[in-house]
């Protein structure tokens, strides 16, 4: 006991495996009840049919102070942007400014119910404008559509376009091509929209091969989706030929906007060619993550196929409406999910975009660049580097020496990392690289944090020479340690159930 | 910086960008406010609402003024939680991980289903993907919807069924209900067998009818829930549902103009291999521990790619969440509470709108806390004029398809007093 | 370094001793700057007259994400409530309603100007003039004013009071008794008032000892001070003729209410007799400690007292007023702080009276009580225990025979309790028990967290008796461990200085 | 339970009450609210105010409209720091301690003082424990007072005199200054010399001589300051204070109706032992790392009781943390930025209403954000048709003191901008 206490960190019961919150308290506690009944009570029975419920759900039974302990110890276990760097590449990790969190709780906008009348909800309308009207200006790209609840459901309201514009031309088509450096949502969003995945290799340079894109190419290919930077943080100096290509060829050019981050007012993907894009405000708008969601992934498209989008946008009123109105487009595809879209987050980009302007957004694509690349300097002799050369806000390391040389593997350097107190790398991605660490700082992290944790990486380069095996074993200090993923897998327990 | 990246000015940096698609001039944008001015800006633009939650309101058709307990938003506030990304270094994100656990450990009580993934974007995507899995479990593709369920989320289902991979058949609801013979005259090849109860118009449908109809047709069956009805209604399990999806914003989520809400996902445990999103999975450490961690990964994007089960990659995890933390703050007595409170007023104002005379029933089916009424007078001018005396009169459901024209929609949630009530169908007498 | 880490726990920067925020950040860092000037500048140094600074204050330069991260790693090196069980005797660390958090950040309280109209705050008013009702109802004293900030601030206010009446009426008076159980603050505000400290020892069973109150008080004693429950946890059943007696002598009767939350709806100060009464709306009413304040101490006094009581107080406004109105106290003593009172504090233990209610109040009583009485029942066995009777909402456990027999004093106990994630009683308080532990747990600790602090409590006496010097050294898994305390009187170093 | 502890009915474990001083009765208080009827009931008594931060406000007299960075709060909610108490166990508690540690130094940067205490209740009690310090350690009686000092502090310092202990002489303003002729005549055999600048009225006092007076007669000099302004004037060290006090709820402490807000105590090295108030040092653990821990205690009253140098126990523990977290955000640009705006748009608001010759100077100090004018009619009436305007026209300076009959306070923060001070003004031009 003295044993394991001693190596127990502080409030014990605060760090490490806790009971399920369906185990806590006593059968009778609970926490907030119905208020006393004014109206005359009904007879669940008669009014539900029948349908009135026999046995009742077990739910916790608990009171506030046991929920705010519980959840407490629960964040205690978890890290996110506030706890330190956290450098997952093509996820953009930036801090997310605490006005953001505020302003989206203000009653004015989180007390919104999505019907009512126009004219009541000006502010809100103003607002998902001025939003619309900031991403059409960074994309180039001028109709957009702020309803996709994530990256890939943007992907999907993108493909439906395509697939609208080509069958309202005439020209249906089957076949979507991607590289496979692309991220998984790609090929996925693709199937869901009923289309076939054609998959071309990457050049050895990272770039599209264009070679192999034009032997793709043919006229029943729907559209070309490209992460651009891509997913090795490299810029694509092919851009210009690369779209002109697809566009021969009938079909169009898809930007996944992942990695929107690195090019802010540098470039923008209308100019690049590009007839269509997601942008992911939890990634390059600073909205959070929210340990998985929810985020917003608006999609902005050319003004040719801005007639597809879903609905509603937001327009301008004209005589004798209101100042902003919802608006169908023509040819709408319909809707991708409910109402507008995921609106609290859109406050939160909203604000971000009003705290930087312009200049602002431009900065943050210079510094994210820079600190990439600066971390790229001070990790490249340590690590591999498969493309050693300018990066833009992300760089692709690759572990494969250590783990000829060692025996360690990327996932014992990211593992360890975490002893350390940063977050881990995304490792294992873009699926082209060996042993990959795809490393994301964002211009957030100030330079004492990068030089902590490339003093951290180079460190466990060092380990891994020396104490390999240690090394295998690691993480040592996190609330629990690696877990058996098989088990989980082979016999999935997905929900607790009552104690026998 | 610069000098240990060997460059002299950032634009180096950016030198891959082609010539043609660099961008020249500066971004046309309002220039940048700092945090004094930006905390007017938008107290400016909130206050240009008038927010549902400052008046009265009877609002619902899919979100709902619901009370948020205190606590719930007090845990969402952890930064730990809300600025982590998904847990995939399980090490670090127990925290979220066992809070997802217990999230779907009470989307399985409710619904009675076996397994519950960690959440979709919205109630409508849910039922979508829904349809999408039972084609996929079925390899069929029709999909039988009764009419009378949202409008929004029909058009949701046809919007992503113009890909061709299902191909919904909409059954025309018959009195404010789905017919039981018009599902059985369209199942047969059917995928799915899809109903929501209640549906759109509050009411509560027959569910063991269209299941019975579905099993034998070889379909699965799909049920849309309302979550707090659930707290008081005999779960979509009992009448043979296979997947059951809904709207989980009433579950502790501010309406927050309808977004971010909550889809929830549960089926039984024959399809967990067939499901959309993510799944957390009990198991144990290298130390013998209990931990949780994302599981049964090769059905999801990011290792199946185009043979995935959905593209969906960010869920709404903050927002599973604070369901988890909703149903823990409420309890069983809470959550039966609440729904018996919702369902007592919901009843008592259709009395009192009907004594009024300017509202008639359009049909006499049973209703939760949600029913519809046929207005004897111009509906839209109707809401604007008890806007006016700060009323939300309802939803005008002849807005949202004009199946429902005259007609309008009153949902009662707990947060609604007899007083309230009264004063408003006063105001309604004296219009 | 290996080594090292393998005992930091997860989040390695994120526990342990972390850099002072003036160390930190990069000098031109920022977070939130003043809004561009749009009236005309002005000269500093001459409006301001030649007293415009000439050296810059040295202030931390650092970004919001370097606050936030700095702040989350300090949040994580302490224990509130939240983190577990607090049982701090005579503190009364009950849970913190978090509603209560929500209704003082309204802005239709947090934004109130001190100053305003009176018909512009009828909301504020109502809202204490309903606090100053309940706390007289509680207390049955029918006077109370809101304004002192602190329990210790009310004592000083109702002693100035005292001695405004004894003045008044012409009998100044200069000498105060209190026995040696009292809180310090109680001798310290006597001698703040200008009085002099009459300490009289208390009887064997922690009572008053009559004899020894009657030998103290004579025509120039202005009041005798006690807490009841006394700071022993006990309930002093002589109280009426305590009370008697020093109003025999033309004293007053004081209450140091610090121990209210055992009898709530049971007994009432002014019912035992007491004159005047300080109320701790941070113990008993819920308002959060804050890590050591701000508190609110209301005083409660009789009705002949109340003429005395410092201004404003709330009242019903009469014809022609509002609703309420502020109120000067015919001989009011003045003011014992600016404005109101500390009326954020006020918002929160209003809510708490109100979610309440009179039965809910005295349940707290009921349950403060028998919890306590319950965690003496088990570990009476594995501790001394002076007092073994039935006992109020706390009591004092002695470490007596641990000191003797094994060499382990309470101050080892309670360091030791930390790595069990527990929070220490009071110890060495009350100064009349030997090696003292005073135990408070409240009502609103669920009995597991009960169960399992006894069974903590109990652990450690059995290793006190098995590895005393494993305790001489406890704790081991805190972020800092003991503290070399005499270096910092020694030797104070009470702020930071930039590095050489 | 109740059989754990040998009772058969909680009545029990009161026997030690006696009869006559039992309760028999219930409490007569209204019933306990469940969180949905609480929320509504609070918020109905919140819209029964009018705060002064949702219109546009010109008040200060001592409690400021300062911005608050979003940051502060988001650091105050954190439950580790709330719901903690003192900080009597440093092993756990390094985060209060370390977080007041940095509060201690701002407040010795900003005021030019060598030690500050952990924080006091408000400005006005800090200046009253500043005179009993005083008359500790010159171990005599009179303090020296200016009048122009906040009249509230003054009504304080008074009720504190009434004990005995001190023994404050008031010196007359005249022309709204400290005539420091006055301060010499009576600074002999006093304790100490209490000076503000800016005063009451806003005005900026000379600092030097008072504080020479004060040294000659072997007096403490006492300075109180606004620490906002610190940021752009000169700390009162440079004029020789011996303590500095001051009410610090502008950084980062919301109005609150006046509280809790936050008394800032700082002094010279040679007096810490006679602080009153927690002080936090530093010192080594076991380890040899940095820790924080309350120090010098033995001047406390829970070791010292009646010798203690002060009386307090809880003080504003986390108002200080709002204050160390308010100037980590703003740091050194920040603050002399906002001390900057405050100053020029005070000068253009004052040179703006004398233009509209419905106010007048009283005279013709020098001032920082706030000054006093007089106005040509009824103050109160002014003020009312002002406010139902939308307007919080100052403070009526009469209403605190009869001294101030006619004059209106003003005080000019950043948050106001330009366009709400031309319209203000324009209003005031249409009375
Ligand atoms: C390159 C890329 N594309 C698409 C996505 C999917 O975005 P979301 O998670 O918002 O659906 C991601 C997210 O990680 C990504 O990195
Ligand atoms: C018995 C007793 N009296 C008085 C006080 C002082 O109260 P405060 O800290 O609110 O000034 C305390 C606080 O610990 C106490 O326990």
């Amino acid at each position: 006991m003295t044993e394991k206490l001693a190596h127990t960190p502080a409030g014990a019961p605060v760090r490490g495996p806790r009971a399920l919150i369906y185990d806590l308290g006593a059968p009778e506690s609970s926490c907030v009840l119905a208020p006393d009944l004014d109206v005359p009570a009904v007879q669940l029975d008669a009014v539900l049919g029948g349908t009135a419920r026999v046995t009742a759900p077990r739910l916790p039974h608990v009171t506030e102070l046991e929920i705010m302990r519980h959840y407490s110890h629960l964040a205690d276990m978890n890290f996110g942007v506030d706890s330190g760097l956290y450098p997952l590449g093509s996820c953009t990790m930036k801090y997310n400014p605490r006005i953001n969190e505020d302003a989206c709780r203000l009653e004015g906008f989180a007390g919104l119910h999505p019907l009512q009348p126009a004219d009541t909800i000006q502010g809100a309308l103003e607002l998902m404008h001025g939003l619309q009207d900031a991403l059409a200006q960074v994309s180039g790209l001028p109709g957009v559509s702020l309803q996709p609840a994530a990256g890939a459901h943007g992907e999907l309201t993108a493909l439906m376009v395509f697939r609208a514009a080509h069958t309202g031309a005439g020209d249906p088509r089957r076949k979507v091509v991607i590289p496979d450096s692309a991220h998984g949502t790609n090929p996925a969003s693709v199937s869901m929209c009923g289309y076939e995945t054609v998959t071309i290799p990457s050049g050895e340079d990272g770039m599209v091969d264009l070679d192999a894109l034009r032997d793709a190419l043919d006229t029943d290919v729907a559209a070309f989706m490209l992460t651009n930077p891509n997913t090795v943080g490299l810029f694509d100096s092919q851009i210009l030929e690369i779209t002109r290509t697809v566009h021969d060829v009938g079909a169009y050019a898809y930007c996944d906007g992942a990695n929107m981050n690195a090019i802010l007012g540098k470039t923008r993907p209308g100019d690049m060619g590009f007839d269509a894009l997601h942008i992911n405000l939890h990634k390059t708008f600073s909205t959070p993550h929210g340990g998985g969601g929810p985020g917003s992934g608006p999609v902005c498209v050319t003004e040719g196929l801005a007639r597809y989008l879903p609905a509603p946008v937001v327009r301008r009123g004209i005589e004798g409406e209101p100042a902003y109105v919802p608006h169908t487009p023509e040819a709408s595809i319909g809707a991708v999910r409910s109402f507008w879209g995921n609106f609290g987050v859109l406050v939160r980009a909203y604000a971000y975009v009003r705290a930087l302007g312009g200049e602002g957004l431009t900065e943050v694509a210079e510094q994210a660049v820079l600190s990439a690349n600066y971390l790229k300097e001070r990790l490249k002799g340590a690590f591999d580097l498969p493309f050693d050369r300018v990066c833009m806000h992300e760089f692709v390391l690759s572990g494969a020496s250590l783990r000829r040389e060692y025996g360690v593997r990327t996932l014992d350097v990211a593992k360890r990392l975490l002893d350390y107190g940063f977050h881990p790398p995304t490792v294992y991605f873009p699926l082209i690289v060996e042993e990959a660490l795809m490393i994301e700082p964002t211009e957030t992290e100030p330079l004492d944090a990068l030089d902590a944790f490339a003093d951290a990486l180079i460190a466990i380069a060092g380990e891994a020479a020396t104490s390999p095996d240690m090394l295998h074993d690691a993480p040592y200090t996190t609330p629990v340690r690696r877990l058996d993923e098989a088990r989980a897998a082979r016999d999935p327990v997905l929900r607790w159930r009552p104690r026998e | 910086m610069l000098r240990a990246v060997g460059v002299s000015e950032v634009d180096e940096l950016f030198a891959d960008v082609p010539a043609g698609a660099r961008l020249e001039s500066a971004l046309d944008l309002p220039s940048g406010m700092g945090e004094i001015e930006l905390t007017t800006h938008l107290r400016a633009l909130a206050s240009r609402n008038v927010a549902a939650t400052s008046i009265v309101s009877f609002a619902g058709a899919g979100c709902y003024d619901h009370h948020i307990p205190s606590v719930v938003d007090h845990v969402l506030r952890r930064p730990e939680f809300f600025t982590a990304y998904t847990p995939y270094q399980p090490e670090v994100s127990q925290g979220t991980l066992q809070a997802i656990f217990e999230y779907q450990t009470g989307i399985c009580e409710l619904t009675g289903m076996d397994v519950s993934n960690a959440s979709m974007y919205d109630g409508a995507t849910a039922l979508a993907e829904a349809s999408f899995m039972a084609a996929r479990v079925t390899k069929r593709h029709k999909v039988v919807v009764s009419g009378a369920i949202h409008p929004g989320w029909l058009t949701v289902l046809r919007t992503y069924a113009a890909a061709g991979v299902i191909e919904p058949v909409i059954i025309e609801p018959v009195q404010g209900l789905t017919p039981i013979e018009a599902v059985t005259a369209a199942v047969a090849d059917a995928a799915a067998v899809v109903v929501a109860s209640p549906n759109f118009t509050g009411s509560i449908e027959d569910l063991a009818g269209p299941g019975a109809a579905a099993h034998d047709a070889g379909a699965l069956y799909v049920v849309a829930s309302n979550p707090i009805l659930l707290g008081v209604m005999e779960p979509p399990a009992s009448f043979g549902a296979d997947i059951v999806v809904g709207e989980g914003q009433s579950l502790g989520n501010a309406m927050s103009l309808g977004g971010p809400g909550l889809g929830f996902f549960a089926c039984r445990q024959q399809f967990v291999r067939q499901m959309p999103g993510r799944l957390v999975g009990r198991t144990v450490d290298v130390d013998g521990n209990d931990a949780y961690v994302l599981t049964l990964a090769t059905r999801e994007q990011h290792i199946r790619r185009e043979k995935a089960t959905s593209n969906i990659c960010s869920n709404h995890a903050l927002n599973a969440l604070a369901a988890g933390a909703y149903l823990a703050a409420v309890g069983v007595e809470g959550l039966s509470g609440i729904a018996r409170s919702c369902v007592a007023k919901a009843h008592y104002l259709r009395e009192e709108l009907l004594k009024t005379e300017r509202f008639s029933a359009p049909w006499d089916a049973l209703f939760g806390y949600e029913f519809a009424l046929r207005f004897d007078g111009d509906v839209d001018s109707m809401r604007r004029e008890l806007f006016e005396r700060g009323y939300l009169a309802g939803v005008d459901a002849g807005e949202l398809d004009a199946r429902y024209d005259g007609l309008v929609l009153f949902a009662v949630t707990e947060k609604r007093t007899r007083a309230q009530i009264d004063a408003f169908v006063a105001e309604v007498s004296s219009l």
